[in-house]
């Protein structure tokens, strides 16, 4: 139906490849070799151009490199905010594998993180009792609130046939100003204000009580509660997609959806629930980022992860276990660019940096794949098989 | 070879290749194949699924580059390296599929692929012109999305033939053409080739066009020109032999390849063209059950209603039931409403109104599945757009229908499905790598093949095989039609949809004929004859 | 509170004394964070904080600037860390809405660090190592309307333009406080306030000015972002007077000059943290009337009057001591 | 005195309308391939930029209106390749495009001074004189390109050749394929158009209308565009009038802004989409939206 399609046959290993395969791993082979080439060259020349930029900007390359890898992996407090970084990524991520296994491309994370966070917010600054129930309660809420948002593109693809993408997109920009509705409206979550003086186009902010636990302190290595969240929900999405009657269905559907529903599942149930848990993954993601770093709700949280968190699934090719690396990867590029900031390179070099850093990990896969493909229609070939069956026009999964 | 008789014959062939081969890394589609093609002249070109004739017609039309080989127009060598310099050099080509983009009106489809201006009145009165001299009327402003499959066919022709082609090359032209509708075709094949003195390739499985409607034929197998020879001077069985490199038993496959048996199997076979329908049909087989007996139905359908999105009706109180045990053949003209009906019954859409018994138990028709639960197994018309899933594996296509019986509550027994796999495999005899290969790899006729496992490993009650054997190769012929015998033998009440005569000769023992989304009759196969089932086709009352 | 905000660390002697340059953290050097949630070359508010803090720091011997923009304040605490990473010895924040970084002032990454934070509320909750710089923006936004007015009287005029980006609380008491500045002098006095929705889209900015201008507004103020200056061309253009947001621009062909820059509170916190003076945990407020800062001038060639210099001067001397009590005014005159 | 007002805020809706106008024909041809295009907003941001830079380092406006027009075609030749060359997602690319210009035009900025340029307003004698509507004839001149670029991208599209294989490939790029149209070098033909366009569009904004550049100043026009096609379902004409509305809905809120009338801004704000989708909605069963819109082609890919 889309752009993705999902990776079933996958050649399935006896038990030694049990656990590997149902994550979505693979052996390396030569493609994640060649894979890994590209990536670096490509790493090579977008750190070449970054340098050549910084340079004309009176900095030092080495000192940009050097940046990149202390805010984001060369010690504890790196670390700590790569994983702070990765869980949203991670999140969001998921709910992209899911609708992209079932063949409904969702593009919209960006604004179903926002308004998932809103709900959240709304959820945890007026219900009363225990923090762990309101906690509970606020994160099933947000995921509640990104579910519905999915839900309006979900019910008028199955209603009016209208393109997902196209409504996904849409929707994100509407849900942009109904959050910045929300912060300012003082009946609404507008913040109260503390004193004279106006108030901020923003909420209160969530009292101690309701923020995530994390564990550390930081510069040691913190690990939030959300990182936790985010690798469990990986491993059980992981297995789900894999080996569940769910997640065969699901593919199933994105691979085919006419033998789908001769298969027995309704299209509009199936592919709608995925539309709607992927917005959910991404509301969720918006509570874990309103509760574990931001605390209040502002019109620009949702800070670019709902794009790069469809990113991350797309480079992951909507595999959960490929996609918990990449989102570490992602979200180590953000506090390395972060930190890259606050060494003084102009913040907008810096954004320059990251795009093409980011440019440098999506590009190789897709590379590897034509290349591949380029190479298996030369191969010369020693002898021919007596029937063309194992070798017919195999279809690449060419998603990002 | 043909081109030395070409060069001492006088005038240089129209077309000739040489020596072409490709390959797509280790399969060899054609390997160093040599073919001719004089003016006036109908060129066969047969072959099993995969042995390379599109590819070898994708290389002549510049959509494939060949590794190896030259292709010379007139005896002078050219280069084709796109479909525009193939078209330059008036090589024009109907595709297997259609190349017809649906939302545009006929006269810009018929524009495409050309170079230079468009000018919509030109190409309109174009349409019309090459319309009126082959006899292929088609309104030029019509949107393709709106016209039946025969009328696409028709602008694909006009398409090619407006720009005049010395070399037209047709691939399985009529695979999804009627009777009629192929003669109607090969009339204008005649036209273009005796009285305008145009080459063409016909691509066909079906050996009685191929008889009827050639001056040569050539027979590709695995890659390589295996036969070539003058039609005359060959015969069906012989061709057939050719392509699948052994000898066929031309009882029933016979009728797939377009041959009607006779009374006497120890007679010749007698080709005729779809057109001539002069043959007398054989001998049903009998089935096992009586057909006759009401209310033993193991399917009924009752008032089926169904209206297209553009409020076309398409099924109109149909009333058709199979017995247990029978094979019934639901025969008419393409775009009567049968892929309608076949959609319908594989749980694709609900209809408006009317209702679907299996053995007497109204089925819901609005819940995906619930035709399959109850019984009814379905072999589509289409397989790759509802029977199979490409990219999962052999084993997964298996047991799709039927997940339940190989899932916990929540995760699947993958043990179980492999061992359920394995078996259908060998009892079905799908050549496949493992059960573990992508569904892709297989060959047209092992997927199809994993199909038919695979719906009537649920043991189904009622067998729904829409147009089983379009686009398969001999072999997969003969063992479908043993497939189904065997199911009916069995105790399945097996609906044959089709719109090959001869198939359904071959197979049913009760022949209903659909038009216009209405059953006009039903006959025994013993009362029908061509004629009162042609009258019937036509909607009158025979 | 104890005088020396967060040296306890510092082996080379902290602030302590004057003259001394006050390596807090005590690695060597002296580096100054700054953290703005705007543009820093919006020529205009944020920038003039980076400038001033440039300014200072390059008068001092061996003192480095980091300054980072276009915080998104949802990242303020990411970025407040990695300055101290880098080891600052004061981290700056360029606005309130970065507020959110504070708490890393208490944390083991920062504590070595004196901060600094610029607000128009009051009830922060200060750690001992914050300093904070309050001022209001109404009393401003009074007399630059005031001043506007004198020049108004003398043109005849009674609309004035006020252009704005989004429709925000902040936004909203501004044109508020202006009108009501206006019309101490011409009490029949209109201020037609435009709301853009996007403090940096110009082209909205040109058009809703092109549109004040067609309704014969007397006085234009383009209180806005990256858009400003596209906003005062037009004002130029048309000969009306053009009011600064923030910054001293009298070169640029503004008329007055409102000041309520926070690069000048920030020198003069700087003033003091290189003097080794700088308290933290309290609360500097800075009142028009009464400190040199904010306030509101002519520029050379607005033809403003030494009369109506005087009456400026007057105004804002009365809101100094309190004979004019702005929020009062705003809310008789403001709507 | 009613008309004046009506003059004026004609002529302010015009004026809003045609950057939008411009990258909508850009954004129309492109979708009508099958792309869904969204770094149409990069493609302004970087024609504003390139107009004000070379206008200034020239001093000549016109000449920047024109750099500004192939810095947009500078833009698309990236996205061109990236997403119909190597087959990268062509979200993917937008958005990293959107990233990158961005940050780029941002920091240039900051690298140099660029003095005021603007292009001269053209007043065609008698007819601008018509009450009311005589300020369509009183405009920046660049705004009567417009009567080039609307024409010639709906002849284009409608009546030639390569419009007709634009729409084949938009609407099924397998059969366009085999007929023996490359469909990825009219995709790419088409973004560049779009590229052309927008950064026409783009510098329309910064050297017609307000004369200099300052960061992200095309705000998310980009996406209205965008938004514009949708409602416009597909057409030209009905893309122009979305660009007209929404161009209008500003210039009539900018200018009447003592008017007393009360709107929610941010409804307003997301008006052009709401609109969109309501569109989307309505006229969804007349399946006008090209079937390949955002659907990548590769040969053999079925
Ligand atoms: N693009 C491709 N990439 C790889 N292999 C291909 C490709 N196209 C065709 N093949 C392989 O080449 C062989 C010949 O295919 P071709 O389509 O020419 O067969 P055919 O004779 O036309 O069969 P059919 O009767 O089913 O149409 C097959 O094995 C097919 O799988
Ligand atoms: N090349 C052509 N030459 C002559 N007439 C044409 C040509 N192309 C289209 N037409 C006819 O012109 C009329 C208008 O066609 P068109 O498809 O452009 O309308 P439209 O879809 O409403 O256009 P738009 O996209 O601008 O809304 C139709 O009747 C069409 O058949
Ligand atoms: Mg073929
Ligand atoms: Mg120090």
């Amino acid at each position: 139906m889309t752009t993705v399609s999902g990776p079933a046959g996958t050649p399935r290993r006896p038990l030694a490849g049990y656990i590997v395969g149902s994550v979505g791993l693979r052996r390396p082979s030569a493609d994640a070799w060649r894979t890994a080439g590209i990536t670096v060259l490509c790493v090579a020349v977008a750190v070449g151009l970054a340098a050549l930029l910084v340079t004309f900007a009176d900095g030092s390359p080495v000192e940009v490199v050097d940046a990149l890898f202390t805010g984001s992996v060369a010690d504890t407090a790196g670390w700590s905010q790569t994983l702070v970084n990765a869980a949203p990524l991670l999140l969001v991520a998921l709910g992209a594998c899911i609708a992209n296994r079932a063949g409904v491309f969702n593009i919209g994370q960006e604004g179903q993180l926002l308004i998932g966070a809103m709900v959240g917010c709304f959820v945890a600054l007026r219900l009363q009792g225990p923090g762990w129930i309101v906690i509970t309660v606020a994160l099933v809420a947000a995921a509640f609130g990104g579910g519905a948002w999915s839900g309006i593109s979900a019910a008028m693809y199955y209603t009016r046939g209208t393109n997902v993408v196209v409504t996904t997109l849409l929707l994100t920009f509407i849900a942009a100003q109904v959050v910045q509705f929300a912060v300012n409206s003082p009946s609404l979550l507008q913040e109260e204000g503390m004193g004279s003086g106006p108030a901020r186009p923003q909420s209160d902010a969530v009292p101690d009580y309701l923020r995530l636990a994390s564990f550390g302190q930081y510069p040691d290595l913190t690990i939030g509660v959300g990182v936790i969240v985010a690798v469990v929900a990986t491993v059980v999405l992981a297995v789900l997609l894999a080996r569940s009657r769910w997640g065969f269905r699901l593919t199933m559907l994105g691979l085919n959806p006419m033998a789908a529903r001769h298969a027995g599942v309704r299209a509009s149930r199936l592919g709608g629930s995925a539309l709607v848990l992927s917005g959910a993954f991404a509301g969720l993601a918006g509570g874990v980022i309103l509760l574990g770093t931001v605390f209040r709700l502002q019109p620009a949280i949702s800070n670019n992860f709902g794009w790069d968190g469809l990113l991350v699934a797309l480079v992951a090719r909507s595999r959960p276990g490929l996609a918990l690396p990449v989102a570490v990867l992602f979200g180590a590029l953000r506090s390395g660019s972060s930190y890259l900031a606050a060494t003084g390179v102009p913040d907008y070099l810096v954004d320059v940096v990251q795009a093409l850093l980011v440019l440098a990990f999506v590009v190789p896969p897709v590379l590897s794949t034509l290349w591949a493909r380029r190479l298996r229609n030369r191969a010369p070939v020693a002898d021919t098989p007596a029937r063309p069956t194992a070798a017919a026009p195999a279809k690449e999964e060419v998603q990002v | 070879m043909s081109h030395d008789r070409a060069r001492t014959d006088g005038p240089a062939p129209a077309l000739e290749l040489r020596g072409i081969s490709k390959r797509y890394g280790p399969v060899v589609a054609c390997d160093a194949v040599d073919l001719t093609v004089q003016r006036g002249e109908v060129h066969g070109l047969l072959g099993e699924n995969g042995a390379g004739k599109s590819t070898l017609m994708k290389v002549l039309l510049g959509l494939v580059h060949a590794d190896a080989g030259e292709i010379l127009r007139d005896g002078a060598r050219v280069e084709v390296h796109t479909p525009l310099q193939a078209a330059e050099l008036g090589l024009g080509m109907v595709h297997q599929h259609f190349s017809l983009i649906e939302p545009l009106t006929v006269w810009e489809n018929v524009a495409l692929g050309e170079p230079g201006r468009v000018d919509r009145n030109t190409i309109c009165a174009d349409v019309e012109a090459v319309g009126a001299r082959y006899g292929l009327a088609v309104d030029p402003t019509a949107t393709v999305e709106r016209l039946s499959a025969g009328e696409r066919q028709r602008v694909e022709l006009i398409k090619a033939l407006r720009r005049d082609p010395k070399v037209l090359v047709l691939d399985e032209p009529t695979s999804v053409l009627t009777i009629a509708e192929s003669a109607a075709l090969f009339e204008v094949l005649r036209t273009a080739v005796a009285a305008e003195g145009r080459g063409v390739i016909l691509i066909s499985h079906k050996l009685a066009e191929i008889t009827a409607a050639t001056d040569v034929v050539s027979v590709l197998r695995r890659g390589r020109l295996a036969f070539h020879c003058r039609t005359a001077d060959t015969s069906a069985p012989e061709l057939a032999r050719q392509m699948v490199g052994r000898d066929v038993s031309l009882r029933a496959e016979g009728a797939a390849l377009g041959l009607v048996v006779t009374d006497d199997p120890a007679k010749h076979l007698t080709p005729v063209l779809a057109g001539g329908l002069g043959a007398v049909p054989a001998e049903p087989p009998a089935p096992e059950a009586s057909a006759d007996v009401p209310g033993t139905a193991a399917l009924a359908l009752h008032g089926l209603c169904v209206a297209g999105p553009d409020g076309r009706t398409l099924l109109d109180h149909l009333d058709l039931e199979v017995a247990t045990g029978e094979i019934v053949a639901l025969y008419g003209v393409e775009g009567n409403g049968q892929a309608t009906l076949g959609d319908l019954l594989s749980g694709l859409m609900a209809p408006d109104a009317g209702e679907v018994r299996v053995d007497g138990r109204p089925v819901s028709l609005d819940r995906p599945g619930a035709l399959h639960h109850a019984g009814v197994g379905v072999i589509p018309e289409d397989r790759h757009r509802s029977g199979v899933v490409l990219d999962m594996s052999v084993a997964d296509n298996l047991v799709m229908t039927d997940l339940r019986r190989f899932s916990g509550r929540l995760l699947m027994r993958r043990a179980q499905i492999r061992a359920q796999a394995e078996e259908l495999v060998e009892r079905f005899a799908i050549r496949t790598p493992s059960v573990d290969a992508p569904l892709r790899t297989l060959s047209g006729g092992n997927q199809q093949r994993v199909v038919l496992a695979r719906e009537l490993s649920a043991n189904p009650v009622v067998l729904v095989a829409a147009q089983p054997t379009h686009g398969l190769d001999v072999g997969a012929i003969e063992d479908m039609y043993a497939r189904l015998r065997e199911a009916a033998a069995s105790g399945v009440a097996v609906l044959l949809i089709s719109t090959e005569l001869e198939e359904v000769m071959a197979l049913a023992s009760r022949i209903a004929v659909i038009s216009s989304g209405r059953i006009t009759g039903v006959l025994d196969v013993a009362d029908a004859s061509p004629q009162r089932l042609g009258m019937l086709v036509g909607g009158e009352a025979a | 509170d104890d005088s020396d905000g967060g040296s306890d660390g510092g082996s080379s002697g902290g602030g302590s004394s004057s003259g001394e340059q006050p390596d807090v953290n005590g690695d060597g050097d002296v580096t100054i964070g700054v953290l703005s949630p705007g543009d820093l070359n919006d020529n205009g508010y944020y920038e003039s904080f980076v400038v001033k803090a440039q300014e200072f720091v390059d008068q001092q011997d061996g003192w480095e600037l980091i300054q980072v923009g276009s915080i998104n304040p949802a990242d303020a605490l990411e970025q407040a860390r990695n300055m101290c990473r880098q080891g600052v010895d004061m981290v700056a924040l360029a606005a309130s809405e970065l507020a959110d970084a504070l708490p890393a002032a208490e944390e083991d990454v920062c504590a070595d660090t004196i901060w600094y934070l610029p607000s128009q509320t009051e009830g922060y909750e200060l750690a001992d190592n914050v300093v904070l710089s309050q001022d209001s923006a109404s009393e401003s936004l009074l007399a630059a309307g005031y001043a506007l007015g004198l020049l108004m009287q003398d043109s005849g005029a009674t609309t004035a333009g006020f252009v704005t980006g989004p429709e925000l609380d902040f936004s909203i008491i501004a044109a508020q406080s202006f009108q009501a500045g206006v019309r101490q002098l011409i009490p029949e006095a209109e201020v037609v306030t435009t709301y853009t929705g996007d403090f940096d889209d110009s082209g909205l900015a040109v058009e809703a000015t092109q549109a004040q201008i067609g309704q014969g507004i007397g006085g234009l103020y383009p209180y806005l972002g990256g858009a400003t200056d596209a906003a005062a061309e037009l004002g130029f253009e048309a000969g009306i007077p053009v009011l600064t947001p923030g910054t001293d621009r009298c070169g640029d062909g503004y008329a007055i000059s409102v000041i309520f820059d926070p690069g000048e509170y920030f020198a003069a916190a700087l003033e003091d943290f290189a003097a080794g003076e700088l308290v933290g945990g309290e609360t500097r407020i800075w009142r028009m009337g009464v400190d040199p800062l904010p306030t509101v001038q002519f520029c050379e060639d607005s033809g403003a009057t030494a009369e109506h210099e005087q009456q400026l001067a007057d105004f804002i001397a009365s809101v100094g001591d309190g004979t004019i009590d702005p929020t009062a005014e705003v809310e008789r005159l403001g709507s | 005195m009613w008309l004046d007002d009506g003059g004026t805020v004609l002529a302010s809706a015009l004026r809003l309308t045609a950057p939008l106008a411009f990258a909508a024909c850009g954004e129309y041809l492109a979708e009508r391939a099958g792309t869904l295009n969204i770094s149409v907003e990069g493609m302004m941001l970087s024609g504003a930029f390139g107009a004000v830079a070379v206008g200034s380092a020239t001093g000549s406006p016109t000449v920047g209106l024109f750099a500004g027009a192939l810095v947009g075609l500078l833009v698309a030749l990236v996205h061109a390749n990236l997403s119909h060359r190597i087959q990268i997602n062509t979200f993917v690319v937008g958005l990293v495009i959107n990233t990158l210009v961005l940050g780029l035009t941002s920091f240039l900025l900051q690298t140099a001074e660029f003095s005021r340029s603007q292009v001269s307003q053209v007043r065609i004698p008698v007819l601008a004189d018509i009450p009311m509507i005589g300020v369509v004839f009183e405009q920046r001149w660049p705004f009567y390109l417009l009567l080039l670029v609307v024409p010639l991208t709906w002849f284009l599209v409608n009546r030639t050749r390569w419009g007709l294989e634009l729409r084949a490939v938009g609407e099924n790029p397998q059969a366009a394929d085999v007929s023996g149209i490359k469909v990825n070098l009219r995709r790419r033909q088409a973004v560049l158009w779009c590229g052309l366009m927008s950064g026409l569009g783009g510098a329309y904004l910064s050297v017609g209308l307000v004369g200099s550049f300052n960061t992200n100043m095309t705000a998310g026009r980009g996406f209205i565009v965008i938004a514009a096609v949708i409602f416009g379902a597909w057409r030209l004409k009905g893309t122009l009038l979305g660009c007209f509305l929404f161009g209008a809905a500003d210039a009539l809120r900018l200018a009447l802004p003592s008017l007393g009338v009360e709107l929610n801004p941010q409804l307003l704000v997301a008006a052009p989409y709401l609109l969109a989708l309501a569109v989307m909605v309505l006229m969804a069963k007349s399946q006008r939206e090209p079937r390949a819109l955002s659907k990548p082609f590769e040969r053999g890919l079925v």
